[in-house]
């Protein structure tokens, strides 16, 4: 039987903007501050401030929209529009310094963004030219250092929480690295420090590996935390399957559980890495800073491409400009390396995880 | 690369490496130096650290470094004191290498020149000056105009033998308003100034600000405008030979050995040819090292960087002024007592 | 069949080693952290009995010099967290419950793109971007709100205010705290986000009854982390901020309450004697205030326990 | 209150994947409507489009008409936060919400549109409707505790109290006692029996023992296999399908030759 | 292969909670034997102290012998880790493992044991554990694919494969079908009836018809309410147990008064 005529009024239906409304809304509140703006900026003679047009038109819009769907849709409808709208806001707010932070390291960074800026050292260099390869090596060995200390401890450490840790030791080992996930960067290259002029008895003590030392008190709470996450995400079915099988606990881990989590692990590494490869404030106290290469962690000062953007930044020499150069341009090699070394995450994550499903 | 790789007509014998720590001043001139000298001797390595003239001291003093920057001279106790790298009972030798004028800086809407004595600088760092149309900075400069704006006044925000020297000089000129002691801390930190990291951070805070004044190495005041000081009843620019000048026309500490070339500044001179706001920094060294190899280094080293061509390399890079002959042979001889 | 012979256990060793070396790695995370502690205590210990009249700038006490740090440490911290979490949460809301699926990911990576920003690169910027950017309007809010404590002139020239700092640090932790919040609006129930739809409510009213509610120890722990994430930055405040030993709440004017971590930075590399002990001291101050507000946070998260959603 | 619900001609689709294909059934008013079937025969799926909660999954969507009293679901402008207050729904786990007290939970629905309800308002409804779900005496002296707390077939009631507490005109369960224990078992169906008086039921079983005892009508849904889409396949009396099917799968699934 | 297991006055507990009570039952070598009772009752937690497998919940505890052929699982220094390879288990959701392929899964057991084997001997332990799992036509020509590409039904018996392929003597499986569509059930049935000749089969199910249709021997669980321990209520000839049960309880649930 075919009921009602589809032309009656459907009691189910409420007033309802068109779906192109908050476009044109947002449109207009746009278009109508950058008038405004345009008009102030002709009167006072000052710059035409784009973005802050934007921004106000964005509240702008905020406001309108919650008015509008108030009158047509009703309160809870206005309502669910505001937040709505406030949440695209903050996405786009969070996005403002993004944008301008990417770009001025990209205008101040290209310059000398060079083959020599990757060939050469700061030895024997005054003022212009030299590059930042003492600083990059520098970093790649202090990093990975600080993951060969890291990654172990991290990881079985995690594998004890998630496996094994029952009681006060599992306790308050989740505990400390809780605490450890609060330890500020200074205070750990404080830590390094006070160690090693201790334990080396040399008040001036500054070497690569006390750096990784410190970058590991950093990193280990990250590991921890992301590998017990991702440890903790492979099903208990399949340790169960193993353990059905009569395979020990111990091979159960080592050949299903991390097998299975492994994807998760690296990139929680990566990110860990990622996270403490811009670390300026520690090394800066503990691995000290050098114009030469040295690829010794074990003794003198060795450079880092973070304490390179600092000092190029605060101690230049006559020719400023051309220190700043290789600050922004340190500046933009360290966010390529960063990005680089998260996409190698993600891909990681890809290759690795095991195909669930169909 | 430019790592290692000894040019192949390269006469030099020396070889090893040498630790000094000291001064942050001297840093941008022992880099040049370095750079210079370990091209000349191609097996040499130095290690300059800027950890600062208390450090540098203590650090020679501990025998922790061959040689030492400094800003301020050794003291009296110091000097009764033992050197860890130094034969024990020889002498040591203190010499002045880098001297460096320190300009004052400003930043204001409409103002190309300014002139300050000691007494008004002192006033707006300590923060009893507050506007840039005060009484006492119109009276200094006549025919200009200047704004009714606050003045932000950029002072260091870590320790550094600027601040010191700086405040050495008021203190000296004028003790009436400057009445802190002189250290590497800017000695008012509850004034109403502004306070920035290092001396690039002064310069771009004076830079980007608004209505504001510092003080900074001269060779790093670059376009910004340079007040002038007065000096006598004149007012003078700073440069490399007024700055030479001063440290010349200046007594040596008294009751020091000959290889001792530690200087009195004389903040109060009233030679129009001489400018006062001047740092002065030394290179500390044994006599005698311990460890015979270090010996030829340290003296060819020190002997480079006063040396005229020395000189000039840090004027150069750093912006530094050069010793003058006659200062420049006092010192020779001073250096060769380094064995 | 015959009968097999009851079977024995073996020794295992594979599971003794391995457990082993398990519960090894989380005693050094153990002695580690101890040696921090007395690390660090050892050598505050000269600081906290040194003549006051030896210290730097010669204090009344060094309880005295710490107290404009400490205060400066947790104001700045504050600001930044006080503009960081609304605008985090909002993207993570977005991300989670509003962008569709695609969109979302990349949205996320974006936002990631900000966490993989070093902090001397967030310095740079902040010293040669914001701080000119938001000195005239400093400036107006001087001129205009001047009457009102926290803008009470003189307007800093330069814009090196511990307001600017703040947006910093902001920018530098909404990344960490949307990425906590994120994952913990994702995991939301489906079972009680459909509850609350089926009962008929709109997606915001939804994200009332069920989501923020299941989050709310989350975003807590999420705060906490960014707050942590604040109060230890150290070349921002070191780059940005114009520090003096005082203490104020004003946001805009050239004397600022100094932070811990960025006095360390700023003295460390000349300091020399006790000076060095008493920076160590102030790390230690650091590491307590710190861990003091994280445990804070975990009474608080735990108080609410019996109506979270972790049963 | 209740309705009549009228489906047809209805296709579910999860994406690309066609889940449910070519429904066409009608509800009667105040009657209790079973659908049994095998594992992944769209029952599920087919409920969740009777008041639009199949949107609320990435992908999924429908076509054909769903008309409640004439009212077509799917038509333009339809509001589905309107339809889900006349049509609840009760999950096979039980979700109350867990940072909410009992009276909360049972107020959670009716709040949304009625802010401004009186506490005494509030404590008739909480009262109505906690004894409408069988549970008043249980919970009455701890409504201010947690709803986490109670038991897993107390937690269900309480979600049929918040289900009824806006006052739907139909209530769709999916499997409602299938996490649950055999007395608890009970006390929903009994429940079912009286709530019946008052709305449209619809609830999907895996138990055909719960279909035979708490239905008026079944309908019997059945797939080809793994990737094919869920068709109904019959549709009359329980007492009918169970006794003298008119279709094979239907004798030899009821008679528990399969699934 | 298969053995005789005989249970004396078993008790289960999680931590303080009592799940199951005072259970004896003897099951004969190269039996299917089914468990049914409503949900809740601790068939699941029954069946896993037959292995051990209990033990991997923490807090879970038993009291009371559970003899293979004699031997008491439960005696001092019996090495749990032997145990389970005298008994496998399948669980109520496939669960291969996702990083192995499907002829790493079937060897799983074996190669996790360190035991070497050459690529023949595994190949041929392949193909018989796969062909006795009724999948090897089907998967034979994919091997080196992933055991997850496959379909639930397929990943099933794929775990039964895996199973077998350790030489077990008894298999336990828990709901092994309740995730499956109503064609992979009947090929995992059909796979039961031919195991039978080689292994003593135990199998928890909560479809009666399943029970009567693959079991030789039944037994019914119940409780009495939620948090009571769950108790062995009759145990019996399958045909006995859905024709005239001594007990009313059972009867009542063998034709659908409750659960
Ligand atoms: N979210 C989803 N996305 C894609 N496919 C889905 C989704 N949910 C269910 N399906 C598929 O739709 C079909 C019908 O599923 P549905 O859950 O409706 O079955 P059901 O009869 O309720 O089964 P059960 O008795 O197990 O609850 C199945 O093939 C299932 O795999
Ligand atoms: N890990 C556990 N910790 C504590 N209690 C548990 C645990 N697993 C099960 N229980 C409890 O033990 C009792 C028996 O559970 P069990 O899973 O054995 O029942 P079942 O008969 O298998 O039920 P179903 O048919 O739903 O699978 C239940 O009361 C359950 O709540
Ligand atoms: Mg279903
Ligand atoms: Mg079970
Ligand atoms: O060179 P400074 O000592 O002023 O840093």
């Amino acid at each position: 039987m075919r009921p009602v005529d589809s032309s009656t009024v459907n009691a189910l239906t409420t007033g309802r903007l068109p779906r192109w409304a908050p476009w044109v809304l947002l449109g207009g509140s746009w278009i109508v501050l950058c008038v405004v703006f345009g008009f102030v900026a002709a009167a006072s003679d000052s710059e035409f401030n784009i973005a802050a047009a934007l921004f106000l038109g964005t509240i702008l819009f905020d406001v309108l929209i919650f008015v509008v769907a108030y009158l047509v849709e009703g309160a809870r409808q206005a309502r669910d529009r505001l937040i709505t709208s406030l949440v695209a806001t903050a996405f786009i707010i969070a996005l403002l310094p993004l944008v301008s932070l990417i770009s001025t390291v990209l205008v101040n960074g290209l310059p000398r963004f060079d083959i020599q800026f990757f060939s050469e050292s700061m030895r024997n260099v005054v003022g212009e030219g030299g590059g930042a390869l003492h600083a990059i090596m520098g970093t790649l060995l202090i990093t990975l250092a600080a993951t060969l200390i890291s990654v172990p401890i991290g990881l079985l450490t995690a594998i004890y929480l998630v496996e094994y840790g029952r009681g006060s030791l599992a306790r308050a080992i989740t505990f400390l690295v809780d605490v450890m996930t609060g330890i500020p960067s200074i205070v750990a290259g404080l830590f390094a420090y006070a160690f090693f002029s201790l334990i080396l008895s040399d008040p001036g003590v500054r070497f690569g590996l006390g750096g990784s030392v410190a970058l590991s008190l950093l990193m280990i709470p990250v590991v921890v935390r992301s590998s017990e996450e991702m440890l903790k995400l492979v099903p208990n079915e399949l340790r169960e399957a193993s353990y059905a099988l009569g395979v020990p606990k111990w091979l159960t881990i080592l050949k299903i559980v991390i097998p299975t989590s492994i994807a998760g692990i690296t990139t929680g590494v990566t990110l860990a890495i990622s996270r403490v490869i811009g670390e300026t404030a520690p090394l800066l106290l503990i691995a000290g800073f050098t114009a030469s290469m040295n690829y010794n962690l074990f003794e003198e000062k060795m450079m880092s491409l973070p304490v390179f953007v600092y000092t190029q930044y605060a101690n230049p020499g006559t020719d400023v400009q051309s220190y700043l150069d290789r600050a922004w341009a340190g500046a933009l090699a360290l966010i390529v390396i960063v990005m680089v070394l998260n996409l190698v995450a993600r891909l990681i994550a890809k290759i690795f995880s095991p195909k669930l499903g169909r | 690369s430019n790592e290692g790789g000894a040019p192949a007509d390269s006469e030099s014998t020396l070889s090893g490496t040498l630790d000094g720590a000291g001064a942050s001043s001297q840093d941008s001139a022992q880099q040049a130096w370095v750079a210079a000298f370990q091209i000349e001797n191609p097996d040499v390595t130095i290690n300059y650290e800027p950890s600062g003239s208390g450090a540098g001291r203590e650090a020679f003093i501990a025998g922790g470094v061959s040689f030492a920057g400094t800003d301020s001279a050794l003291s009296d106790e110091e000097i009764a004191g033992e050197f860890g790298s130094c034969v024990a009972d020889t002498g040591y030798v203190q010499v002045p290498a880098y001297i460096s004028p320190i300009a004052v800086i400003f930043n204001v809407e409409g103002v190309e020149e300014l002139n300050v004595d000691a007494t008004v600088l002192a006033g707006i760092f300590k923060g009893t000056i507050t506007t840039w149309d005060d009484a006492a900075i119109v009276a200094l400069n006549e025919g200009v105009t200047l704004p009714s704006a606050p003045i932000t006044a950029v002072h260091r925000s870590d320790d550094s033998g600027t601040t010191k020297n700086f405040s050495d000089y008021l203190g000296k000129v004028a003790p009436d308003v400057w009445d802190a002691e002189a250290t590497d801390t800017f000695p008012y930190p509850d004034a109403k100034g502004e306070a920035a990291q290092g001396t690039s951070g002064v310069v771009s805070a004076v830079t980007d600000g608004t209505n504001t004044i510092g003080y900074a190495d001269a060779s790093k005041a670059g376009d910004l405008g340079v007040a002038k000081l007065k000096v006598g009843d004149e007012f003078v620019s700073y440069s490399p030979e007024a700055a030479a000048a001063v440290v010349d026309g200046s007594p040596a500490v008294e009751g020091r050995d000959a290889t001792d070339l530690a200087i009195k500044l004389d903040r109060n001179t009233t030679d129009p040819t001489h400018y006062p706001l001047v740092l002065v920094s030394y290179i500390i060294a044994c006599q005698e090292y311990t460890d015979a190899e270090v010996g030829p280094l340290v003296h060819d080293y020190v002997a480079y960087l006063t040396s005229e061509a020395g000189q000039a390399e840090a004027a150069s890079s750093a912006g530094a002024a050069p010793l003058s002959s006659e200062l420049s042979a006092k010192v020779a001889t001073a250096i060769e007592s380094i064995k | 069949m015959t009968t097999a012979p009851a079977p024995r256990a073996k020794l295992r060793l594979g599971d003794r080693i391995f457990s082993g070396s398990t519960v090894t790695a989380g005693v050094i995370i153990l002695v580690a952290l101890a040696a921090v502690a007395i690390f660090l205590i050892a050598q505050s210990i000269p600081a906290l009995t040194a003549d006051p009249a030896e210290l730097k700038g010669s204090p009344a006490s060094f309880w005295a010099y710490v107290a404009p740090l400490a205060f400066g440490t947790m104001w700045a911290a504050a600001l930044a967290l006080l503009m960081a979490l609304p605008i985090s949460i909002g993207i993570a809301l977005f991300i989670s419950h509003y962008a569709p699926r695609r969109v979302a990911q990349t949205l996320g990576y974006i936002i990631d793109l900000l966490a993989a920003v070093p902090s001397v690169v967030f310095g740079l910027w902040g010293i040669k971007v914001l701080a000119p950017a938001v000195t005239p309007l400093y400036g107006w809010l001087v001129d205009n709100l001047g009457w009102f404590p926290l803008f009470s002139p003189p307007v800093s020239g330069t814009g090196r205010t511990v307001l600017t700092v703040a947006i910093v640090l902001a920018v530098m932790i909404i990344p960490i705290i949307t990425a906590v919040t994120r994952e913990v609006f994702l995991q939301t129930p489906r079972l009680h986000e459909e509850a609350a739809l089926a009962l008929g409510a709109t997606r915001w009213e939804m994200i009332q009854m069920a989501v923020l509610p299941f989050g709310r120890p989350g975003m807590i722990s999420a705060a906490m982390l960014g707050l942590g994430r604040a109060l230890g930055e150290t070349m921002v405040v070191a780059m940005v901020l114009s520090p003096a030993l005082v203490i104020t709440f004003v946001l805009t004017s050239s004397s600022n309450s100094p932070t811990i971590a960025g006095n360390i930075a700023l003295n460390f590399p000349e300091a020399h004697g006790v000076d060095v002990n008493v920076l160590i001291a102030t790390g230690l101050i650091l590491f307590a205030i710190t861990f003091a507000i994280n445990s804070v946070a975990r009474i608080v998260i735990n108080r609410r326990k019996a109506f979270s959603g972790a049963n | 209150m209740s309705k009549r619900i009228e489906v047809s001609d209805l296709n579910v689709y999860y994406s690309k994947f066609k889940a449910v294909e070519d429904v066409t059934l009608t509800i009667e008013p105040r009657t209790v409507t079973a659908f049994i079937g095998p594992s992944g025969c769209g029952k599920s799926t087919f409920l969740r489009t009777l008041n639009r909660m199949h949107e609320v999954i990435p992908g999924a969507r429908v076509e054909g008409e769903v008309r409640i009293d004439g009212n077509n679901l799917y038509a333009a402008g339809v509001d589905p936060v309107l339809v889900r207050r006349q049509v609840g729904m009760v999950f096979q786990r039980p979700n109350p919400f867990p940072t909410m007290s009992i009276r909360d939970n049972v107020l959670a629905g009716v709040k949304l549109n009625n802010r401004r309800m009186t506490k005494s308002e509030g404590d008739d409804l909480v009262e109505k409707s906690l004894q409408g779900a069988n549970l008043w005496k249980e919970v009455k002296d701890r409504l201010a505790l947690p709803g986490s707390g109670l038991s897993g077939g107390q937690q269900q009631r309480l979600c049929i109290a918040r289900a009824i507490a806006v006052s739907p005109e139909v209530i769709l369960m999916d499997e409602p006692c299938s996490a649950l224990d055999p007395i608890s078992t009970l006390a929903i169906e009994d429940l079912i029996e009286e709530l019946k008086k008052d709305y449209t039921i619809v609830i999907v079983t895996h138990n055909m023992q719960q279909a035979s005892r708490v239905s008026d009508r079944t309908a019997f849904f059945n797939i080809a296999g793994t990737g094919a889409p869920g068709k109904l396949i019959e549709f009359d009396d329980t007492a009918t399908m169970f006794s003298k099917p008119s279709v094979q799968a239907t004798e030899d699934y009821v008679s528990g030759k399969f699934g």
